[in-house]
């Protein structure tokens, strides 16, 4: 890194008037800084550890499916996946309550989807183009968001959902509600003008918001040494957001800081962006062989892999790790064969609504799996009975 | 008989503006520039103290951000109504535009309900960063409304149905017309529909015009007899009025086609081609097209009157038409 | 006779970059994943290795300053060719392009030359973001050379003699020609002229289009009889060879504009609208355009086999202008 | 400001493989690096301060007068002045060398225009919208820039011309040259996207280019409370570029720093950002009364006119302001009676140039009037003889 120079000659107090005398910045103070909230810890229950642990699983397997579904031709295009990422999607994804809005998972982000409960047959369906209920086979893999259930599908342009995010959270503040909106995106996507758009009004406007970084070493061949001098986190106090570097492989890491990170923003405090760093353990997609990738950074990262850290934790609980895999299979298994019996979309629908002709639809809640959310502003949902479309029922892998 | 007053264009906005947020408190301001100050060119004079500072924000310089945040509130259930502060730096933010907004509905079916204020246009020596007519970037944009008024009970008619429309809407507003036109303008909620209207009424030539252009055209159909031109003023872009465009033609059998905007390309290439195709028949002369020459829109005024089109330009082109 | 060897259109670009690097050391490519991994379509393959790190440089995601730091290079005398991952991500770079690149000569008589390279195009399940046609809205920006090769031979000529202009010219590449199309392609500094091509002579009826267009206008015309279909391959945008065009449609009295890019102000909106002006005596039919309908383009295969005009369509359309 | 945690968990350096063992950042390590030179100090002679002296009251008494043919509407369009900024344009452009370029002056940095040597006349023709070298009337007031004399004419959209000013940096790099490109941009261009573009690249690649941020408190009526939660010169920091925050009414000290920046720039150092504190005395064109502006704050910067300043410190030398005042006015009133008389574009050009037809014009070396500079690679510039166009002989001004 160049030299930073302490500044030569700070000038008086007074000198600033702007900051003084013209500040009407006051005017848009965040809502929820008046009326302050008790902060909660992020305690996990046993049940919880276990619905993570499910989640995580259930990512790596649908993906694996995914790559075995791509290398027998049966996708259009190329698949994408977040193998080694796993822990951070779905950690961030459940410190979140049913109303909050992710806009939005990107391609290693499964894991958000299947926490907020998005259908996982309907998943397969995208992924092989079919008629599904997503994205109606008109966006590519991983290009998707379940609308009810509070995801918002990402375009591909980095980062440009972030600032959707940012307009969320406006709204969540200027509406006086207890709501975040959270961005996920990789270490590339800090390049693109975008980011700094975001990130300098969120620091400014203090918006509820959270931006989750996943530093996974490359951007595609690029690796972050060539992306940036100095890494997001420490970046990101140039701009009056909070920040932190966690281990994007340590699911409950990343489930802490982002509690931490809402409960911030729920009192006022404004963003945070949180620097998950990890490794893409795949290619950039599966078309890509990622030879350009040194073996021995594999090696150490592959001996950190976040199924098998968090496998430990759980199966000290006395959890039955082999059911859980085998139950998640089976799903799994169910899904993708119904999947691949579903017909592709009718060409008729290709080039209907374009335009919204009747009343928008609105944002639905998701799913909230995480025990602190049961029979919360959600609804009925019931730590470890999170998700009844996806199947994911702990009580089964927990008995 | 709805009540009226007598408004600038710019006044016609300032007023709809007022109007829409009146009626719906998910309607709010964001835009460089636009609070206590009320803007660059005061269309939101006196909105700040009225609706205070949530409903009126001033941001940050950052158009990407002003587009993309505004598809995040849209998104929330807000109406958005952003202001770009000169049209010209829309580019800044064209890819929140076109990506993010325009895609947004077929995409995922999630509506946008936004509204893009943009002051376009030139002729007041603004020079080529200043003046642009950036509406057939948006016309090429799937998923965007585009519409650009000519007067001030459109201005604002249009600018509320705009605001109710649940799509992303592009409001070219031209900086020429907002002290210099001045009308009858419905008083309430008035809107008006995205078609395009009537001018002047005549059966020999058809000229087809919007924005600054339909006031041109005027000028010039002035100039020959009474009922003899008649100019249709298209107000909205996308959807494009098709019928009234080619019932005008079948009726007059020829047309000249106007553009402020650069002529490769421009809104007038979209509707020659129309009509080439669908009113071929009716022709009795070929399909003229006049607009500003492929070139920045330069300073000085000497240069600038060279390459808009004029009156005089326009009358030339008519006279060319009727004797062909 | 000049030598050539047969070539996908992938390795023409390639072996065009490389005779362009050989012979001017000015000339150097920059992009992402560009350098040792060779760009995500392998364009600049081997280059890396043979020109090393400054003259094939990896960038950072960041497309307004990948556009504007060749601006800036190009001030000083290089000769910048930039790769876009996608066409689609130029959105990101376009106020760059637009008002930086494009708007440079007219303003200060300093020249620009720099290329950029975008693969650009659908027909292979890419999906919104991944098939975009963007260069009608380059077209309507001054100051922007437009080209978009069909063939092997014209993809080499016509990036050469880019390289050589002494202007920011975009250079769309059609992804799904990369591996798709092959052909002889002449060895060493091979150039082509901004110029049309006649693709196949016919007397009754001329298609217009350019990139992938020109090879489904060809598909189509093979179910003809030999001589009766006219395909013209347009090569560059800007400038349009309008003689060509209006040459071509003077002796077949009809004509059929083709278009991948969304129909709404595209380039053959341009194509079209100078033939109803230019050439209106001539014709025997409407001026009939088919394009992709304005819809951003969808990934899977139903969708959007249905959505980009075919052999199939543009079979039926040829018919209907035959028996008008 | 936001909280910033530290970082909770930081990984072992040697999980950051992309930094060890893929990093191929050293292939673009600057060439300058290789072969460094001295670093000189940043010494001016009497001469010298007698010239900056009269930089300084060009500038001033140009834009009066501008400011005058506004108001008696000679001018179309509005008018746009540097007032209470003079030492910022006149300081930073004062420490470049002839083949140093600038990308760009902006509205308010008519003395880099000075310095380099634009003719007054010329300056004076383009305000009136009438037919000149330097911009042919194409474009409005302050949008020009003599190539001739290594400087580039802005764009209006904000900060598009730091960009173009990291594409000439890197082309001097990579033909290792000893030149450095220059670009001035105010607080408020700070937000958008192409600034974070330019200083990440800048910053990644140590591009040999100064950025000169202008925080004059205001961008139009907006206070740069709300245009950032952090102050330029600190988030440089998350940039890898260097920086430093100068009084920007001390026209040495801005001169200072941007030789400083220089000679980290030709030393390898690569980028540095200079935020210089100042305050914009005149509305943000001659259309705005500024009434928003706090009168306190107005009158605490009009007590440290930059004129004012450093007309105390070039009294001391012995000069004789008042003779440098005189010539000054005579050659301006000159400058402007002759633009008056000149006529306007012939509307026969208004749309050639659009393409170049023949071979691209080279950038020209432009005046470089410090002392140091004299008899070096510029020419024959000397010390007080830099401007044979703009009259600016000090010999004249010192006797
Ligand atoms: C603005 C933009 N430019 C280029 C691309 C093409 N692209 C797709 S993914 C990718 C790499 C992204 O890297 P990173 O953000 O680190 O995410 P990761 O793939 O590592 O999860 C690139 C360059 C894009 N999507 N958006
Ligand atoms: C991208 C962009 N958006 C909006 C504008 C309109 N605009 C012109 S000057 C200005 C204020 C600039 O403030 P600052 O950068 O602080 O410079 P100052 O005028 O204070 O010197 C604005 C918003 C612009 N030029 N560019
Ligand atoms: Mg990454
Ligand atoms: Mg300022």
């Amino acid at each position: 890194m160049a030299p930073v120079s302490s500044p030569a000659q700070p000038l008086p107090a007074d000198a600033r008037g702007s900051r003084r005398q013209i500040d009407r910045n006051s005017d848009l103070l965040p809502r929820g800084s008046s009326e302050p909230r008790p902060s909660e810890p992020a305690v996990l229950t046993p049940a919880d550890r276990t619905t993570l642990y499910r989640f995580l699983v259930l990512m790596r397997t649908i993906e694996e499916r995914g790559v075995t579904l791509y290398k027998q031709g049966q996708l259009p295009g190329s698949f994408y996946d977040g193998r080694g990422q796993e822990a951070i999607s779905v950690g961030a994804a459940f410190a979140l309550g049913p109303d909050d809005v992710i806009s939005s998972p990107l391609i290693r982000d499964l894991g958000a989807h299947l926490v907020r409960g998005t259908d996982i047959t309907e998943i397969f369906r995208q992924y092989l183009g079919r008629q599904n209920t997503l994205n109606q086979g008109r966006e590519g893999n991983m290009h998707f968001g379940d609308h009810q259930k509070g995801v918002i599908a990402p375009v591909s342009m980095l980062p440009d959902m972030m600032v959707v995010a940012l307009g969320l959270a406006m709204a969540f503040r200027m509406r006086g509600e207890q709501r975040v909106a959270l961005s996920f995106f990789g270490e590339g996507a800090t390049s693109p003008g975008a980011w700094h758009e975001a990130m300098n009004w969120a620091g400014l406007r203090r918006e509820p918001v959270i931006y989750v970084c996943e530093n996974n070493q490359l951007a595609y061949s690029t690796p972050s040494s060539r992306q940036f001098a100095v890494r997001p986190s420490e970046r990101a106090k140039g701009y009056g957001v909070a920040s932190e570097l966690v281990d994007g492989n340590d699911v409950e890491a990343v489930h802490a800081a982002v509690h931490t990170a809402r409960e911030r923003a729920l009192n006022g405090g404004g963003a945070t962006l949180i620097e998950a760093e990890t490794m893409r353990m795949n290619g950039h997609g599966s078309h890509d062989d990622a030879s350009y990738v040194d073996p021995e950074l594999r090696a150490y990262w592959e001996a950190r892999d976040p199924l098998d850290r968090y496998a430990q934790v759980v199966a000290e609980l006395g959890v039955d790790l082999d059911a859980i895999r085998t139950t998640v299979k089976a799903e799994v298994d169910a899904a993708a064969e119904t999947a691949l019996a579903t017909p592709l979309p009718d060409p008729a629908t290709a080039a209907t609504g374009v335009f919204c002709e009747g009343e928008p639809v609105e944002l639905g809640p998701g799913d909230a799996p995480w025990s602190r959310f049961a029979g919360r502003a959600g609804g009925p949902v019931q730590a470890g009975e999170a998700n009844d479309q996806g199947g994911l029922r702990t009580e089964e892998a927990t008995r | 008989m709805t009540a009226t007053t007598t408004m600038t264009y710019l006044q016609a906005i300032t007023d709809g503006l007022g109007e829409a947020m009146r009626a719906d408190d998910r309607v709010f301001l964001l835009g460089e520039d636009i609070g206590a100050f009320g803007g660059a060119f005061k269309a939101t004079l006196g909105l700040y103290e009225e609706f205070g500072p949530d409903r009126v924000q001033d941001t940050p310089i950052a158009e990407a951000a002003i587009v993309g945040s505004s598809v995040g509130a849209a998104l929330a259930g807000l109406r958005p109504v952003a202001e770009v502060q000169f049209a010209d730096f829309v580019s800044c933010g064209f890819d929140q535009l076109v990506n993010v907004a325009g895609k947004m509905h077929y995409r995922t079916g999630l509506a946008v309900p936004m509204v893009l204020r943009l002051p376009s246009g030139g002729g007041f020596g603004g020079g080529p960063f200043h003046s642009q007519n950036p509406e057939a970037w948006f016309m090429h944009a799937p998923g965007l409304k585009v519409v650009a008024p000519s007067t001030p009970a459109d201005a604002k008619g249009m600018l509320i149905s705009a605001i109710l429309d649940p799509n992303p809407v592009c409001f070219l507003e031209h900086k020429n017309l907002y002290r210099r036109i001045k009308g009858e303008v419905p008083t309430g909620l008035h809107t008006e529909p995205f078609t395009a209207r009537v001018a002047c009424e005549g059966a020999e030539l058809t000229i087809v015009a919007y924005g600054q252009m339909v006031h041109t055209a005027l000028a010039a159909a002035e100039r020959f007899e009474p009922g003899q031109i008649e100019v249709l003023d298209l107000r909205s872009l996308v959807p494009l009025d098709e019928d009234a465009i080619l019932d005008s033609v079948r009726k007059t059998s020829r047309v000249l086609v106007l553009d402020e905007a650069n002529e490769t390309c421009a809104a007038g290439a979209q509707v020659a081609a129309l009509i080439a195709d669908r009113a071929f028949s009716d022709l009795d002369a070929p399909v003229r097209r006049l607009a500003t020459a492929d070139v920045p829109l330069p300073f000085s005024p000497t240069l600038e009157e060279q390459i808009l089109p004029t009156p005089d330009r326009v009358t030339e082109a008519v006279r060319e038409l009727l004797a062909y």
